[in-house]
C-alpha cells in the first residue's frame, strides 16, 4: 500500500474498532436501523464537510458553512412556501445564490488578500443576518414534492432505512472524491494548499481556483441546507448554528491537515461517521448530563486526534528512513 | 551565428519599483533563437526581478515586452507558459506536498472526460526524468527528495514547457558537477532545436562554457550586452562589479596543520538511518572542508554536531567533557554556530528586519530577560553590515527584500555576533555573486586566523581547496577520507569522492 | 414500573433549562422510571438523532423538548411506526396531532400577554415608554413572548415600546443592552418600564439600572418571565415588580399522562397547558425563593 | 528613538474607529456625552471601553499566540470555567485573593494544557484548542451544575463593576494588562522571540531559541488572560453563567487581533493595536444598541462593518494606490 494512504487506513481502522467497542456495550447498535440513521442523520453535515474538505486542503477555512446551511434552508422555505415556486426551481435559485455568495468570499480572499478566517467570519454574520431578516420564525414547507422525497427510502432488512438524502450524501462524497483526486481542478486545490506562491509561479490559476473552491464550499453548504430543509421540512434561520466547527472537526478527524495540501475526501466521510458514532453512543448511554456530554465529546475528539498524531509520526519516521539508500 | 531577425523575446525600458526602491531602471534586453544568453550581475542587481517580469510573475511599472514581434503583457505566469516560455525561478518553487509527476505536469496532465489519467502522467514523468538520469518513484511526494532532485524536477518541468524560451535562474546552485554536465547537455540539445535559453548563474566558468551572449545588470541598470567571445574573465567581472576584483589567491592554506589545540573531537558520532558513526577532530584556527556528492550525508553530519538531530551513537568531546548535543540551544550555549544550507526554510526570518536577523542568535543566547536595547542592536547590526558589506537600504529593511547573497551574509553576521568558537557553514557561497563569493572566502580565512574552528561544507572544490586546512570526504553517509597539506587539490578530492585511493581514515 | 423513557433535551442554555432537566430526572426517579437523557446542544438535528437512537433502542416512551416548532413529522412518524408514544415538553410543534400523545407546555403568547396585562393595569392611563429585552433572535419563545406582550398593550395608546433589542436570554447581554437603552433614553429618565423575555436578562438589566443611579422597580418598572429564584430575590429587595411563571415541572404531568395511557390506554388531553401564573412582591417572594432554590436553577 | 511618520500614526484602525464613532454619533447624538455620576464617569463612550474590556483582555492574550501562527479557540470556554471557579469560591466565603488565585490558576492550567498539545504533541492549534473549547464549557457547567451561581462578595463584585479614578474597573484592568504585556514584550526580548518563531519556526530553533517553551508560555498567558476576563464577566453580573459566559467571544477576540493588524499567518504583532481592535468591535456593538435598529439587522451591520474595515486596511488596496502613485511620479520625471 502506498504510504500516503496509511493515515486514512488508520482512521478507518479506528472507526471500525470504536464501532465494535460500542456494539459490544450496546448490541442493538449493530442494526441496519442504526446504520441507516448514520447516513440520514449526518447527510447535511457530510455534504457540507465535503466542501470544507476542499477549502481546508487548499489551506483555507470556511466558517460560514453553518450560516449558509441556515440561509439556504430559509431561502428554500421562503421561495416554496411564501412565493409558491416549485421546489426544483427553488433549489436551483438557492444553489445559485449560495455559489455566488461563496464566489464573493473567494474573490475577497484572493483580491483583497484578507485571511479566509476573517472573510468567512464576516460571511457567517452576513448569511445568518440575511436569513433572520427573511424570517425570524421557522417556516414549514408543505409541498407534495417534499413529502415524496422525504418519504422515499429503501427499506433495508431489519427495519433500517436508506433515505434519499443519505444516498445523496454518499453521491456527493463520490463526486467530491473524483473531483479532488482525479481532476485538474483537484490538483490545483492541493497545489494551493502546498504553497500558493509556487503554485502561481507554476501556472496554477490561483484566482480562479480560490474563487471556485469557496464557491464549491458554499454550493455544498447550500445543498446541505436544502437537505436540511428536506430533513426537517422547514427552513429556520437558526438551523445548524456552530455546524462549521463540526464540519471542520470531521475533516480534521478524517486526516486532512488544517495547514493544507494533504487530505482525502473519504477520510472526511469517516470523520463524519465517527462524530455520528459518538452522538449515537451518548444517546444509547443515556446517563450523561449536558455537561458530561460536552466533556465526553471533547475528550473523544482529543483521543481521535491523538491517535492520528501517533499514526502520523510513525509515518513520518518511516519516510525518513525510506530516504536512506539501502 | 544568430542574427537580429531571430529575436524571440524582447523587452524594452523595463522598470520596476518596490516601495521606494527601484529594482530595475529602463532595462532593454533581447533573447534570440538558438542562443544561450547568460544574465549576470551582483546579488541584488535585479536579475530575478527581470525574469519575473518577463514571465508575468510581476507586473512592470514601465516598459514593453514583445514575443516574436507581438507585444504581450502577461499578468500571470500561466499566460507566459501557455505561449511557450518555461521558467525555473531562483528558489525551488515547487509543491512539496504533491507527487513528482504532479509537479512536472500540473495543469497539463493528460486527461479524458475531465479525468486525469494518472498512469499516463506517471509514465510521462518517468520518461522525462530518465533524460536526466533520474530513476525515482514519481508517485512519491516531492518533499521526500533532496534539494538536488527537486531542482532537477524544476528544470525538467521548465524544459517541458518551453516551446520557445527557457529561462533558468541559478539552476546549478544546488547541483554537483555530474548533474551540471547532464543539464548542460540538455541545454545544448535545446539550443540546437532553436530555443532561446536564458541562464543566470554566478559561476563564471559555466558562463564561458555554455553561453553565446552575456548581459550584465548592475544596480538595476543594464551595463551592456556582449557576445561571450568578446569578453575575458576580468572584463566580465569588471562589468559586473564596476571595478576589478582584488585577488587573494591564498592557494593551499599555510601554517602547519594539527597546529592549534583540539577544540572538539567527535567519537563514533552517528544516527541510525542518517549518518554512520564517524570520528573527527577539530582544532582551533583550522578550517575543515567537507566534500562529497549531493546526498552523501554532509548536511546530516552537521545537523548531528549542532544538535538539530540527536545522535543515537557516540558523543562530542569538548572542553574535556563527553556530551551528546541534544538541541541547537545546547550547541549555541557551547559557542557553536551553524549557517544552514536551506537559507529560506531554516535561515532567514523574512519579515523581520536585517537588524533583528543579525542580533537574534546573540539575544537567544542572552535569554529573553536581558534584552539588548534598540541602540545596542543597531550598533551591532551596523558594524556587521559594514564589515561584511551587506547591501541593504537600511538596517530596518525586512531581510526578505535583500538579494540572496546579502541574506547569506546576514546569517553569517548573526553567528559572528555571538562570538562563536566553532562555526559550521553549510554551502555558504551558494547563489552568491563573484564579489561576495571572494569576500566570504576571505572572511573564512580571516575567521580561521582569529582562532575560530570552522567546518565548511561545499560542493565547489576550488573553493574548498582555497580555504581548508584539512578536507574530509563523505560518501554514502560515511566519512571516507581525510586529506591534508599537499593532498588538498581538486583532483585528489575527486578521486576520494569517487572512492579511489587515499583511505587514511580507519 | 420498569419503564424506560428517552428524554431529548435542547441543551443547557439557561438556569431554567437546567432546572427542567433536574426536575425531570427527579420526577422519573420518583416513579421508578429509567430515564435516558440526551442533550442536543441546541441543535434540532441532534434531537432527531437522539429520537432515532431511542427508537433503535426500543424505549417505552419518548419525551422531547423541541428546539423549534417545525420539522418533526418524519422522525415522529418513525416513532409512531415503532409504536412508541411521544410527549412534547414546554413547547408545541407544527405537526399533525396524531404524531404525539400529548404536549405539556406553557402558552408562551399568554406569558407575554400576562406580563403585558400587568403593565397595563399598573400604569393605568399614564404615558409609558417601555424598553424590551428580547430573547435570541428567531427563537420561538422570543417571538411568542413579544407577540403576547404586544397584543396586551395594543389597545393602550399610552403604552408604547420605545426600544427593543436582543439580550440573547443572558444576564450579561441583558445588562449591556440595558446600559445602551439607558444612555439612549436620556439617562433612563424617558423609560417607564422594562419588559424582559426572561428573568436572567431582567436581573442583568436591574444591575444596569442601579449603576445608572436609578431605582429599578420604582423609577423603572421591571417585568419579566420565568420566575427563577434570583428574580424573587430582586423582588424581595423591591427591585423587580412582576414575573410570569414558567414551571420547570413539565415532566410530572407528562409522566402522569403516560402512566394513565400505558396502564389503561386512556388518551390524555392533547394539550396540557401549564399555568402562566403572575407573581408580584405581594406573593411572598422570599418564600418563593427558598422553595425554588433547590430545584437546580 | 524612531521618528514616527504620518503614515504610522494615521493607521487604518484609528480611521476605522473614528468612522464608527462618527456613525454612532450620527445615529445617536448623545453618544459623546460624558457625565460625572456617583463618583464615576458615565456615558456611551465609557460603556464602550467597559464592555470592550473582556474581549480586549482576551485579545491581549491571543495576540502573541496568533503571532506564532497559533490560535486559541478555547478562551470563551476558559472564561466560563474561571468564572465558575471564582463564583464557587466566593459563595464558599473565600476572600478575594483566594478566589482570584483559584480562578487564575485554573486559567493557567487550561492554557498549559493547550500549550502542551501545541508545543509538545505538535497538534495544530485550531484542533488542539477546539478540544478545550468543547469540553471546557462542559467543565464549567459541571462546576455550576448548569445554573447561574450568584454571589454577593463585594470585593469580587468590585472587580467587575467598581471604578478607579472614575474609570470602570474592567477598563482599568485591561489597560494595565495591556501596558504590562506590551512592556514585557518590547522591553525584554520576548517580543522578538515571538516574532521570530512566528516568522520562521524552523529558523528560530536553528538559532537556539527555546521555541516550545516560548509557545507554551504564550498559551499559558492566553489562559490566564481568559481567566481574568472570565472573572470580570462573572463579577459584572454577580454570578457565574457557565452556559453563556464568553460564548463565541473567541471569534471576537480573534477578530480584534486581526483588525489590530496582526496576521493570522504569524509574525509581527502589536498588543495595543489588538486592544484598539477590541474597542472598534465594541464601538460597533454599542452603536448598534443605541441606534434603535431592530435586532434582526445586528449581524448584517456587523458583517458590513467588518468588510469595510478589512477593505480599508487591505494592503492590496494600499499597494494598488501606491503603484498608481509611483507611476504618476515616474511620468512626472520623464
Ligand atoms: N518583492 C520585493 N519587494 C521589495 N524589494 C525587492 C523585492 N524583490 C526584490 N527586491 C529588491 O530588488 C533588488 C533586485 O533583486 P533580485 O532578486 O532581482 O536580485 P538578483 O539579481 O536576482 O540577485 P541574486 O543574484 O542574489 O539572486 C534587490 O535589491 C532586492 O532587495
Ligand atoms: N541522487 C539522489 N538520489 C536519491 N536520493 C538522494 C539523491 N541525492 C540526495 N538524496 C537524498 O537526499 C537527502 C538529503 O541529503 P543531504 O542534503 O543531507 O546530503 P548532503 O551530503 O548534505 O548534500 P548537499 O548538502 O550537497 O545537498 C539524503 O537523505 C539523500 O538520501
Ligand atoms: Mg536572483
Ligand atoms: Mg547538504
Amino acid at each position: 500500500m502506498n504510504p500516503r494512504y496509511r493515515p486514512l487506513a488508520a482512521t478507518t481502522l479506528i472507526f471500525i474498532v470504536a464501532y465494535a467497542l460500542c456494539i459490544m456495550q450496546y448490541p442493538s447498535m449493530w442494526s441496519t436501523r442504526v446504520l441507516g440513521n448514520f447516513l440520514t442523520d449526518n447527510a447535511f453535515l457530510g455534504i457540507a464537510a465535503v466542501g470544507a474538505t476542499f477549502v481546508i486542503i487548499s489551506g483555507g477555512i470556511d466558517l460560514s458553512v453553518g450560516a449558509v446551511v441556515g440561509l439556504a434552508g430559509v431561502l428554500s422555505a421562503v421561495l416554496i412556501t411564501k412565493l409558491g415556486l416549485h421546489p426544483l426551481l427553488a433549489f436551483a435559485i438557492v444553489l445559485f445564490v449560495a455559489s455566488a455568495f461563496g464566489a464573493g468570499m473567494g474573490a475577497a480572499i484572493h483580491f483583497l488578500r484578507v485571511p479566509p478566517f476573517i472573510v468567512t467570519l464576516a460571511g457567517m454574520f452576513m448569511a445568518r443576518g440575511v436569513a433572520s431578516i427573511l424570517t425570524q420564525d421557522s417556516i414549514p414547507i408543505d409541498h407534495e414534492f417534499y413529502r415524496t422525497i422525504s418519504s422515499l427510502y429503501y427499506l433495508l432488512p431489519g427495519g433500517g432505512r436508506l433515505s434519499v438524502i443519505g444516498l445523496l450524501m454518499l453521491l456527493v462524497f463520490l463526486v467530491g472524491g473524483v473531483i479532488a483526486h482525479k481532476t485538474r481542478f483537484g490538483s490545483y486545490v492541493y497545489a494551493l494548499g502546498g504553497n500558493p506562491t509556487s503554485a502561481a509561479l507554476m501556472g496554477v490559476p490561483v484566482g480562479f481556483t480560490t474563487i471556485a473552491i469557496y464557491a464549491l464550499g458554499s454550493f455544498l453548504g447550500g445543498l446541505a441546507g436544502i437537505v436540511y430543509s428536506l430533513y426537517t421540512s422547514s427552513g429556520y434561520p437558526l438551523a445548524a448554528v456552530g455546524m462549521e466547527l463540526d464540519a471542520i472537526a470531521a475533516v480534521v478527524i478524517g486526516g486532512t491537515l488544517l495547514t493544507g495540501g494533504y487530505g482525502f475526501i473519504f477520510g472526511t466521510l469517516i470523520g463524519v461517521m465517527l462524530q455520528g458514532l459518538v452522538q449515537t453512543y451518548i444517546v444509547f448511554d443515556g446517563t450523561l448530563s449536558s455537561w458530561w456530554t460536552k466533556i465526553a465529546i471533547g475528550l473523544l475528539l482529543f483521543m481521535f486526534i491523538l491517535l492520528q498524531k501517533l499514526v502520523f509520526s510513525a509515518q513520518g519516521r518511516r519516510t525518513r528512513l525510506q530516504k536512506v539508500p539501502a | 551565428m544568430a542574427t537580429a531577425e531571430d529575436v524571440v523575446l524582447e523587452a524594452r525600458g523595463i522598470t520596476k519599483i518596490f516601495g521606494n526602491h527601484t529594482a530595475l531602471k529602463g532595462v532593454d534586453i533581447s533573447f534570440r533563437r538558438g542562443e544561450v544568453h547568460a544574465l549576470l550581475g551582483e546579488n541584488g542587481a535585479g536579475k530575478s526581478t527581470l525574469i519575473k517580469i518577463l514571465t508575468g510573475a510581476y507586473t512592470p511599472d514601465g516598459g514593453t515586452i514583445e514575443l516574436e514581434g507581438q507585444p504581450v503583457s502577461f499578468t500571470t505566469p500561466q499566460q507566459a507558459q501557455a505561449l511557450g516560455i518555461g521558467t525555473v525561478y531562483q528558489e525551488v518553487n515547487l509543491l512539496p506536498n504533491m507527487t513528482v509527476s504532479d509537479n512536472l505536469f500540473i495543469g497539463r496532465q493528460p486527461s479524458a472526460f475531465g479525468m486525469v489519467n494518472r498512469s499516463a502522467t506517471d509514465a510521462m514523468a518517468r520518461t522525462v526524468l530518465a533524460q536526466y538520469g533520474l530513476d525515482i518513484d514519481v508517485r512519491a511526494e516531492l518533499s521526500t527528495y533532496s534539494v538536488a532532485i527537486q531542482q532537477i524536477v524544476a528544470i525538467a518541468r521548465a524544459v517541458e514547457l518551453s516551446g520557445k524560451v527557457l529561462i533558468l535562474d541559478e539552476p546549478t546552485a544546488s547541483l554537483d558537477r555530474h548533474e551540471v554536465e547532464k543539464l548542460f547537455e540538455i541545454i545544448r540539445t535545446l539550443k540546437a532545436r532553436g530555443l532561446a535559453i536564458v541562464f543566470i548563474t554566478h559561476f563564471l566558468d559555466q558562463v564561458f562554457e555554455l553561453s553565446d551572449r552575456v548581459t550584465v545588470l548592475r544596480n538595476g541598470f543594464r551595463v551592456g550586452s556582449e557576445p561571450v567571445s568578446a569578453l575575458d574573465r576580468t572584463g566580465l567581472v569588471r562589468m559586473m562589479l564596476g571595478k576589478d576584483l582584488v585577488h587573494h589567491n591564498n592557494g593551499p592554506v599555510d601554517g602547519e596543520p594539527d597546529g592549534g589545540d583540539v577544540l572538539m573531537s567527535v567519537r563514533q558520532l552517528g544516527l541510525t538511518g542518517s549518518v554512520l558513526p564517524l570520528d573527527l577532530e577539530i582544532r582551533k584556527g583550522e578550517v575543515v572542508g567537507v566534500a562529497g556528492l549531493l546526498g552523501s550525508g554532509r548536511t546530516e553530519m552537521a545537523r548531528l554536531m549542532f544538535g538539530i538531530d540527536v545522535a543515537d551513537n557516540g558523543a562530542l568531546h569538548i572542553d574535556g567533557e563527553s556530551r551528546v548535543v541534544r538541541s541547537a540551544r545546547e550547541a549555541v550555549s557551547l559557542g557553536f554556530g551553524f549557517c544552514p544550507e536551506d537559507r529560506k526554510a531554516d535561515g532567514i526570518f523574512g519579515d523581520l528586519s536585517v537588524r533583528e536577523n543579525i542580533v537574534i542568535a546573540m539575544q537567544a543566547r542572552l535569554g529573553w530577560f536581558r534584552a539588548l536595547n534598540r541602540d545596542e542592536q543597531l550598533e551591532i547590526a551596523g558594524n556587521f553590515i559594514e564589515a561584511l558589506d551587506i547591501r541593504t537600504a537600511s538596517a530596518e529593511l525586512p531581510v526578505k527584500l535583500l538579494s540572496g547573497g546579502n541574506q547569506q551574509k546576514v546569517i553569517l553576521a548573526r553567528w559572528l555576533a555571538t562570538d562563536p568558537r566553532f562555526l559550521i557553514l553549510d554551502e555558504p557561497t551558494r547563489g552568491i555573486d563573484v564579489g561576495a563569493h571572494a569576500e566570504i572566502v576571505r572572511m573564512i580565512s580571516r575567521l580561521r586566523e582569529d582562532g575560530l574552528a570552522l567546518v565548511v561544507i561545499s560542493s565547489e572544490l576550488d573553493e574548498i581547496v582555497s580555504y581548508s586546512s584539512r578536507v574530509v570526504v563523505m560518501r554514502d553517509r560515511a566519512l571516507v577520507a581525510e586529506l591534508r597539506g599537499a593532498d588538498i587539490t581538486p583532483s585528489r578530492i575527486v578521486q576520494a569522492i569517487a572512492g579511489q585511493g587515499v583511505e587514511n581514515v580507519a | 414500573a420498569g419503564l424506560t423513557v428517552g428524554f431529548s433535551q435542547i441543551g443547557s442554555e439557561s438556569g431554567w433549562r437546567a432546572a427542567e432537566t433536574s426536575v425531570t430526572k427527579q420526577e422519573a426517579e420518583k416513579r421508578g422510571i429509567t430515564l435516558k437523557f440526551a442533550d442536543a446542544q441546541q441543535k434540532q438535528e441532534n434531537q432527531i438523532k437522539a429520537i432515532r437512537g431511542f427508537i433503535a433502542q426500543g424505549v417505552n416512551a419518548i419525551l422531547v423538548a423541541p428546539v423549534v416548532a417545525t420539522g418533526w413529522e418524519q422522525v415522529l412518524g418513525e416513532a409512531k411506526d415503532a409504536k412508541i408514544p411521544v410527549i412534547l415538553l414546554d413547547r408545541g410543534i407544527d405537526a399533525s396531532k396524531d404524531l404525539y400523545l400529548t404536549s405539556v407546555a406553557s402558552d408562551q403568547v399568554k406569558e407575554g400577554s400576562v406580563a403585558g396585562d400587568w403593565l397595563v393595569k399598573t400604569v393605568g392611563d399614564k404615558p409609558c415608554r417601555v424598553v424590551e429585552l428580547q430573547g435570541t433572535v428567531g427563537s420561538t419563545p422570543a417571538i411568542n413572548r413579544k407577540k403576547g406582550f404586544e397584543e396586551a398593550i395594543a389597545g393602550h395608546k399610552n403604552i408604547s415600546i420605545a426600544r427593543s433589542q436582543t439580550g440573547d436570554f443572558t444576564r450579561s447581554k441583558g445588562k449591556e443592552v440595558m446600559e445602551g437603552f439607558l444612555k439612549a433614553e436620556n439617562g433612563g429618565k424617558n423609560i417607564c418600564a422594562m419588559y424582559a423575555h426572561n428573568d436572567d436578562m431582567a436581573v442583568g438589566a436591574i444591575q444596569a439600572i442601579k449603576d445608572a443611579g436609578l431605582k429599578p422597580g420604582k423609577d423603572i418598572l421591571v417585568v419579566s418571565i420565568d420566575a427563577v429564584p434570583d428574580i424573587f430575590q430582586a423582588m424581595a429587595a423591591g427591585e423587580a415588580n412582576a414575573t410570569v411563571e414558567l414551571t420547570p415541572n413539565m415532566a410530572g404531568p407528562a409522566f402522569d399522562a403516560l402512566d394513565a395511557y400505558l396502564k389503561s390506554g386512556k388518551q390524555p388531553e392533547k394539550f396540557i397547558i401549564t399555568q402562566s401564573k403572575l407573581y408580584t412582591p405581594a406573593d411572598d417572594p422570599k418564600g418563593e425563593y427558598e422553595r425554588r432554590k433547590g430545584l437546580g436553577y | 528613538m524612531k521618528r514616527l511618520q504620518l503614515t504610522e500614526i494615521v493607521r487604518p484602525q484609528l480611521l476605522a474607529l473614528a468612522c464608527i464613532l462618527l456613525l454612532n454619533w450620527f445615529v445617536f447624538p448623545g453618544f459623546f456625552t460624558i457625565t460625572w455620576q456617583d463618583g464615576r464617569l458615565f456615558g456611551s463612550l465609557i460603556d464602550v471601553i467597559n464592555r470592550g474590556a473582556p474581549v480586549a483582555i482576551l485579545a491581549i492574550g491571543m495576540t502573541a499566540i496568533i503571532a506564532t501562527r497559533g490560535v486559541d479557540l478555547s478562551v470563551g470556554a476558559v472564561m466560563a470555567v474561571a468564572g465558575a471557579v471564582a463564583a464557587t469560591a466566593a459563595v464558599a466565603g473565600q476572600p478575594l485573593v483566594v478566589t482570584l488565585i483559584a480562578a487564575l490558576l485554573v486559567g493557567l492550567l487550561c492554557g498549559l494544557w493547550n500549550g502542551s498539545l501545541v508545543a509538545f504533541l505538535g497538534m495544530q492549534p485550531f484542533v488542539a484548542t477546539l478540544v478545550l473549547m468543547v469540553a471546557g464549557r462542559g467543565v464549567a457547567q459541571l462546576i455550576t451544575e448548569g445554573s447561574i451561581v450568584t454571589f454577593s462578595d463585594p470585593a469580587l463584585i468590585f472587580v467587575g463593576t467598581g471604578s478607579l479614578l472614575g474609570l470602570p474597573m474592567p477598563a482599568v484592568i485591561a489597560l494595565a494588562l495591556m501596558l504590562a504585556a506590551h512592556l514585557v514584550m518590547r522591553r525584554t526580548a520576548m517580543g522578538l522571540f515571538v516574532e521570530a518563531i512566528g516568522t520562521n519556526r524552523s529558523a528560530a530553533s536553528y538559532t537556539g531559541l527555546r521555541t516550545r517553551t516560548v509557545i507554551l508560555t504564550l498559551y499559558a498567558f492566553g489562559g490566564l488572560c481568559a481567566a481574568l476576563a472570565g472573572v470580570i464577566a462573572a463579577a459584572d453580573i454577580r454570578g457565574a453563567d457557565a452556559n453563556n459566559a464568553g460564548l463565541w467571544l473567541e471569534l471576537d477576540a480573534i477578530l480584534a487581533v486581526v483588525i489590530g493588524g496582526t496576521s493570522l499567518l504569524g509574525g509581527r504583532f502589536s498588543i495595543p493595536m489588538s486592544v484598539l481592535g477590541a474597542v472598534i468591535i465594541q464601538a460597533m456593538n454599542t452603536g448598534i444598541l443605541v441606534s434603535g435598529l431592530p435586532p434582526e439587522f445586528n449581524l448584517i451591520v456587523k458583517a458590513s462593518v467588518i468588510i469595510l474595515i478589512l477593505v480599508m486596511q487591505s494592503d492590496r488596496i494600499g499597494e494598488i494606490v501606491a503603484r498608481r502613485f509611483a507611476r504618476l511620479k515616474l511620468r512626472g520625471k520623464t
